[in-house]
């Protein structure tokens, strides 16, 4: 228990950022019509391929013969990319037919 | 006060109805009702009730101290009544321009609805305006039945019928009833009229208003037409041509207060339209907006039926007696206080309708 | 100095997921939101690359070489996926998110284990964390994934008491994180390839039970689950974009996940459970025997009315039963209002009397010149981008051409196949007057929007002006 | 081929119309046209063109192949006519039931456009439905005519005028027609029928239901009504009598098919009817739905104007003819391929409809 | 622990402000949104007088004194005023809060030259901002005030050429700022007295040529000033809620300041600069000689509508000139949905011809059965909550009944302003049919709505929808 | 330039937490109806009476012979009070008309 309080005194911010951002999560689609669902969750999807940057930071500190975590970590940055590209294009794709008229 | 009811001699309507009576016992007098006066306008006597006696026109017309009438008495009534009675009826001193100069020699008092000033006061006690409004309606109904074709558009398996296309002459009352009616039952209307507000009432009740430019305007002229130049004449019947060719109806309302109504539709362009259209002239008591109207005629002229007549709320006795009856009463309201005449010439309607000063 | 570039980077790449997100939610700005959170996340990728970490080897070849791969087999599968196949597509990659994760998780274990780095309770937890939700979000996308493409059916994979399973398998994976946390490093790296191995098949088995026709929710779900991995992943590294995004994510998920379960009238619990006792989900409404007609939603419904070129309405017998006449005109204004040119093709038979729908496009103030005949229509069709056939049946009937056989045959009918889509509105599969099925209903280029016409209008009205 | 088009000789419709003639050229065959056939219906001689030849009716009885009329000819005519002539028109077998014996007598070939069967597919040559449309349509018109009220609600200066209530019975294309009809000049429509189906159709036209319990199913009777228990006649009955003593028009359009029209409406009904009522009865050749009611004719009683008329189709002879016009064109394109007649009897619209096999 | 406890307090009522100000944004939830932000606010206050400050002499009853006073100050003139002062009094709390932070900065400013504090540069540069934006934000919350409650007269206060005063002014308190942050501690108080001096007159200068129409929106910038000076002195203080919740007032008084010009039709910059050189607004459309008719909003309008029990439409001419019968027609079927009752009164000479209104809503598909005649509508107008008059003048012209000169005088009417609200629908105050003027228009009861009927009747409908 | 990119280093969650609030800040009103703009702007100004924390740790802090701070912190608690206590009052009344039916 003191731990934790401890823990959260130490972190005020931190905490004051993760629930701000979570409240803002939901602020930011609370109102979305629902033609939007697919797309946003598509978007969403490639944001949260934001876990390659852990990857990559993994990579370029790990030791240049350590193979298993250079191996595994660029399995990582594969599949990570993979999501983040695929992730962002499929979404502009789907959201093509938005195009403005005239 | 004794009130005599008289019986219309061509018409089926009734000047007062056991309703208006009904609702306004208030106003304290006694109605001689003749025979009959509304049996054919769904009224019997018996529905009159007990504080109406009935009887015969000659006692009618020598009792009574006010006659009421849609219709003038004609002369030979008005031998027998005696002086000082006051008439209450449409006289159309505009039309018939010696009747106050006979009524005064009689010595008699008349008040002629017709000549009550179109105000918004006055409007309870307007029967031009009522009975206008019947007519219009009626009109349309009228050339719906004579015309040999659909008013509504119809997508049907034996073919498709196009909209009948219904030109309105004139946007006054009559024309704005005809036109809510015809467009009621699923017809293109278009109308046109003089009057510069007319564009914005018609277009009020969702037709299409016809312009043709340079029409002289009306301000002052208490929402009656004034007469209009011979060159704009001319262009609106070349207007009125066009159109016509292409209409299925016309219903011409179109009319200038004590004057000849204008002729808007010429010989020639009837010649053009398609046989079996119809046209009905309610202008044709003061001779019509067709060139071919006959007054009180049903007529067929190059293949066109043209219908004239100026009393079509006549057709519609029941309600268009109702109506009459309470502008009619609303009128007497004003006329008589606590039973007795008041003759207050100060009075705009008043005023206005008395026509034997 | 470059410390403050980077975090600089990162804030921005915060903030372009933020306002990314928030243009995501409408349709004006959706497409350039989606731009400006790849930008976004260029721009940390390309900082946290260039940053030059203190003494690391950096190994950019094998980083290039990985994002060369992944980012191709990402551009390449998403230009050759069609269209209706997308949420398959976001499926596998949320999948491939969740991987990600769990990778990271599993190096990070391993090394824990191997004694090379030392984590305290909370730091293990987190870690612990990662590896779970992206484990379970792994699976499990790919096995929405396998369903929606068709490729596993619903009672391939559910067993009899499958909510049983899944509780079981809940219980199980608590206990397993409580007893990690508790033995520390002593246990050994077989403790997170354990757990790894019961989470891989717990997330399979979580999505297992659900119908197919929810898996658009538990996508969205599982996405979720993949941002909370990737937020966990973020405290591991200290990493505040991986953290925001993470977090940004798993919020918005979770409340797309409500909204959808609201948009299809149902709860996230119901899509949850309901599909643990369900096994499979209801058959389609569209179903006649072996065939079944497509259906359509009405938001996609709408989109394709209110970004096409030319529409095409159709009124039957069900527009008058529905009193729909007001809201057709209402949907006619809205599209009208957008460019879109609209126009009424009236067959000579539809409704129940000659004329019958004159009668109501009359009240409902449809200029006469919109009204096409069957003649006129026909020409037209093949220029027209949508059909709306609104409750008519019969006089859409392609058998009146093609079916000799049938009591119809030689009719003349409105040939609304020559148009480039048809939306049919009516309330079931139920035939028209004639008593016939028609083939149209499951035409290539038709989809079903079933309910009562006025109803089916006024949402539609609904979808157009939220547009 | 040739083609013989009579004139009608109590009805001023025409069977085939110069438009229809013209849109169906491919149709190879010889018209002769019976001298001033359509002039009533606004169709001249001159209007069919050159195509078509004008003769007297002995000539085109004695000459044309293949005859068409609306009504069928008389029997002198038929003794005019030589044998294996084809002759299309509406022979009402199930009124006139021995027709079809007479015809075979004189070894003619016959087909009845009444005998066409209502399916999907013959809509197009159903006479019987687009003139009952037109019908229901004229019907609603002639009532508003005669009835010495207003249809629509008016509030005006003169008084609120309360809207008419329109009683439709029998809601088949006729009623049906009425009903839309009636709805649009703004009167309160109510409407019933035995059949199931018919409820949901009125409700479709947004007017009201008068629901009858237990009324027999028709499932299996191709549309057409049938016959109703005596008891449920009788409940009808008293609704109807209910109903009818409110309204102040019934438009009555309730037939069974080959059987006298129900009785609907008594007399003791009627005579509580508010005067100056109108009852239209288009079943008036079979009966008439109405007690009082006689075919052909306008009557009033108890203040009631009762019209019996079941071909007011007639009254609108351009477009009914042009409607009628097309039904028969698209029938004689099933009959006649290439300028051949085509006795196809595997065809269940020339089967049905061929009344002298 | 106890720090914890303050912090978590904090937290806890920086939350309720987010989620407050969420809920005050839509109507259903926003009373107990309210309560929530105010339940947060009584918690961080609690917990900041409890919380025990090392060695703090507490000074408890000054503080409670404090309280009571203000408490009792806000209470009582929150309860006394009127709903129509409430902009009026909105400005004036704004503008007490603004002088609590003037205060505050003040006070640490003095105890800065006192020597008694050290503030670096950065610390100083956020007391001035406190203090300045405070300044500013009080007195002109109290000339906002004044204007809004006639104290004052817009052309009282504009002097010509204010736009270049107000120049001025800004740049003057821009470089006094420069000056006292580069001065530091050496210059002495009067520096900071200068500052407030100079602020205070700057924030009356800066309202006094703005319209009084305006004023709601210069309100609500003010407001946000206020929250931006509580934000610097949270940032002073190092205390969480002050920042969070100073910030989000801030963020959200802004934005909503541009929604507040949007609604209106102009441009924030249009507000501002146009009341530079417009010095007082433009006459009111409701002004005919020496009378002036008030005019609703229209969503004070829907409101009133939305929340009221029962309404009677009164159609004129105006009605059908607008061929606005389904638009209102449109608006019952919305209000009838959430029970309110509503019918229509027609006078027999509305419009221009007999039966006029009866054929624009026998269109419209009005049911007979909620038309009124005259005298069934007089008979209900007392228990209305609202007339709506659309687009009629004559026919509810109350000289009919109390202006024997008036040449209508004797014709009856329909009484409308028997029922307890008036709305009037018309483009302008010109006159109808008989050209004679209106006094319903200015009567006490009656509220206009300016423009053409069915633009207002459409506008109410989506002001309804969005409720 | 080096002591504003300290601070920002330094202040880093701050930021954040001061950026994610402001576009909270946007978020949450951006959609609401014209109807609640008087209402909600009061309760915003309520919100604003915050600044009365700063006036009471100012007190309680300041010395008891310190009467120049206990004035003015005074004045300062009264004017944040009212500002407070008033605020949410009359947001309160405005809102009260929006009661549900029924
Ligand atoms: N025009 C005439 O003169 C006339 C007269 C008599 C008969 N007919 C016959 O009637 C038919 C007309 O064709 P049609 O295409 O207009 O109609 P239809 O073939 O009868 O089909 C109408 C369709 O509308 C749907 N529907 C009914 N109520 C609905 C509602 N509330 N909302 C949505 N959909 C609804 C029904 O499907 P669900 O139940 O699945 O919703 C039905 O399949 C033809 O067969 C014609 O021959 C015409
Ligand atoms: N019923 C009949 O038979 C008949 C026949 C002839 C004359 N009248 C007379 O007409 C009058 C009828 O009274 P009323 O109250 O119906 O009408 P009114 O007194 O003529 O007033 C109509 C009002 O509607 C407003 N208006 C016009 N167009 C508008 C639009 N597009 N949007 C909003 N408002 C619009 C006008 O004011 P703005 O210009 O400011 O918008 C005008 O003041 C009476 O005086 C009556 O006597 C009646
Ligand atoms: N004060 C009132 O409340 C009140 C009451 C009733 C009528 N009015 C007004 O009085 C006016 C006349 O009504 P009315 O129906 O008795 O008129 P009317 O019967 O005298 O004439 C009918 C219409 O024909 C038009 N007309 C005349 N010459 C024409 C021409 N050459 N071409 C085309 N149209 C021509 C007139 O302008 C008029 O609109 C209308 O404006 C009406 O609104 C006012
Ligand atoms: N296949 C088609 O496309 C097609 C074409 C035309 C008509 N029809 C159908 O055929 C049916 C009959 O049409 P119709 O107009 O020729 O019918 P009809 O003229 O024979 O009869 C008119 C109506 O009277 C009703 N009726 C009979 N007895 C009654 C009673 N006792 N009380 C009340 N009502 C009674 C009938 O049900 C019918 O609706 C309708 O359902 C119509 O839709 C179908």
């Amino acid at each position: 228990m003191e731990a934790i309080l401890q823990f959260f005194d130490n972190n005020l911010l931190l905490i004051y950022l993760l629930l701000f951002t979570i409240i803002l999560g939901f602020e930011v689609i609370s109102k979305v019509p629902s033609v939007l669902h697919t797309p946003l969750m598509s978007g969403a999807n490639a944001i949260s391929g934001v876990v390659i940057i852990g990857a990559i930071i993994l990579i370029r500190q790990a030791a240049p013969d350590d193979y298993w975590t250079l191996g595994l970590g660029t399995l990582g940055v594969v599949l990570g990319m993979t999501n983040v590209v695929g992730g962002f294009a499929v979404t502009d794709r789907m959201l093509e037919m938005f195009k403005k008229k005239k | 006060m004794k009130i005599g009811i008289l019986k219309e001699d061509q018409d089926r309507r009734v000047s007062l109805t056991p309703d208006t009576l009904a609702k306004n016992a208030q106003l304290v007098a006694q109605y001689l009702l003749e025979k009959d006066a509304g049996q054919s306008a769904g009224y019997a006597d018996a529905a009159y009730g007990d504080t109406v006696s009935v009887h015969d026109r000659a006692t009618i017309l020598r009792e009574a101290d006010l006659i009421v009438s849609i219709h003038p008495p004609n002369e030979a009534d008005l031998a027998q009544i005696k002086p000082q009675t006051v008439l209450v009826s449409l006289f159309q001193p505009y039309f018939d321009q010696e009747v106050s100069d006979r009524l005064r020699q009689r010595t008699l008092r008349a008040f002629s609805l017709d000549m009550i000033p179109r105000t918004t006061l006055a409007q309870a006690m307007d029967v031009l305006s009522s009975m206008a409004s019947v007519s219009g309606y009626q009109a349309v109904l009228m050339a719906a039945n004579h015309l040999p074709r659909y008013f509504p558009m119809m997508i049907t398996a034996a073919g498709s019928i196009r909209p009948a296309k219904v030109l309105v002459l004139g946007a006054g009352v009559a024309g704005l009833q005809a036109i809510a009616t015809a467009k009621r039952l699923g017809a293109m209307v278009e109308a046109f009229d003089v009057r510069k507000a007319a564009k914005e009432e018609v277009e009020s009740l969702g037709a299409k208003f016809v312009e043709v430019a340079g029409a002289r305007d009306d301000a002052g002229a208490g929402g009656y037409a004034v007469d209009q130049s011979e060159e704009f004449l001319q262009r609106q019947q070349q207007e009125v041509q066009n159109r016509a060719t292409k209409s299925d109806v016309i219903i011409a309302t179109a009319q200038i207060r004590g004057r000849k109504a204008p002729i808007l539709v010429r010989k020639e362009s009837i010649a053009q339209m398609k046989p079996g259209s119809v046209i009905v002239d309610l202008a044709a008591s003061t001779g019509g907006n067709c060139e071919l109207t006959e007054d009180q005629k049903i007529i067929e002229r190059h293949g066109v039926t043209i219908i004239g007549n100026s009393n079509l709320a006549e057709t519609m006795p029941q309600d268009a007696s109702s109506l009459f009856s309470n502008n009619l009463m609303n009128f007497l309201r004003l006329l008589i206080v606590e039973g007795e005449l008041q003759l207050d010439l100060d009075n705009e309607i008043i005023a206005g309708s008395y026509i034997t000063p | 100095m470059l410390t403050s570039f980077l975090n600089l980077s990162y804030l921005l790449g915060a903030l372009t997921f933020v306002i990314g997100l928030r243009r995501l939610s409408s349709p004006d700005t959706a497409r350039r939101g989606n731009g400006l959170a790849a930008l976004g996340m260029g721009i940390a990728i390309i900082a946290t690359m260039v940053y030059p970490f203190t003494d690391a080897p950096n190994n950019y070849l094998w980083i290039v070489v990985g994002m060369l791969l992944g980012g191709a087999i990402g551009w390449w599968s998403a230009q050759k996926v069609q269209m209706t196949a997308m949420p398959q597509m976001v499926s596998i990659f949320n999948g491939l998110g969740g991987a990600c994760a769990v990778v990271l998780a599993m190096l990070e274990l391993l090394s824990f284990y191997a004694g090379e780095r030392s984590l305290d309770t909370g730091a293990l937890f987190i870690v612990l964390l990662a590896l779970l939700i992206g484990a379970v979000s792994f699976t499990g996308s790919l096995l929405a994934f396998g369903k929606l493409q068709g490729l596993v059916k619903d009672k391939h994979v559910y067993l009899p008491g499958h909510q049983w399973i899944n509780i079981f398998f809940l219980i199980a994976t608590i206990g397993l994180v409580t007893f990690l946390l508790v033995q520390g490093s002593s246990i050994g790296s077989i403790g997170a390839i354990v757990l790894m191995i019961l989470t891989l098949v717990y997330g399979f088995s979580f999505v297992a039970p659900i119908g197919g026709a929810d898996m658009p929710v538990v996508i969205s779900l599982l996405n979720s689950f993949t941002g909370l991995s990737a937020a966990a992943a973020g405290l591991i590294y200290g990493n505040q974009i991986m953290l925001v995004g993470g977090i940004l994510v798993g919020a918005s998920g979770t409340i797309l996940t409500v909204l959808m379960c609201q948009a299809m009238n149902r709860s996230l619990l119901n899509v949850l459970i309901g599909g643990f006792g369900g096994g499979g989900g209801a058959p389609s409404k569209g179903a006649v025997g072996d065939q079944v007609a497509k259906e359509v939603t009405r938001n996609d419904a709408a989109i394709q009315l209110f970004y096409s070129n030319s529409v095409m309405f159709v009124p039957g017998y069900g527009l008058a039963v529905a009193q729909a006449q007001k809201a057709i005109k209402e949907l006619d204004d809205l599209l009208s209002a957008n460019g879109v040119e609209v126009r009424y093709a009236i067959h000579p038979v539809a409704g129940r009397m000659p004329g019958h729908m004159n009668v109501l496009l009359a009240e409902a103030d449809v200029p006469y010149a919109q009204l096409l005949d069957l003649d006129e229509a026909n020409d037209l069709f093949a220029n027209t981008d949508i059909v709306v056939v609104v409750g008519a049946n019969d006089v859409v009937n392609p058998a009146a051409l093609d079916d000799p056989g049938s009591p119809i045959y030689g009719m003349p009918v409105l040939q609304v196949w020559e148009a480039k889509n048809v939306i049919v509105l009516k309330r079931s599969m139920s035939t028209g007057y004639a008593g016939i099925q028609n083939q149209l209903f499951f035409h290539d280029k038709n989809r079903m929007l079933f309910g009562d016409a006025k109803k089916s209008l006024q949402a539609l009205i609904g979808e157009v002006k939220s547009l």
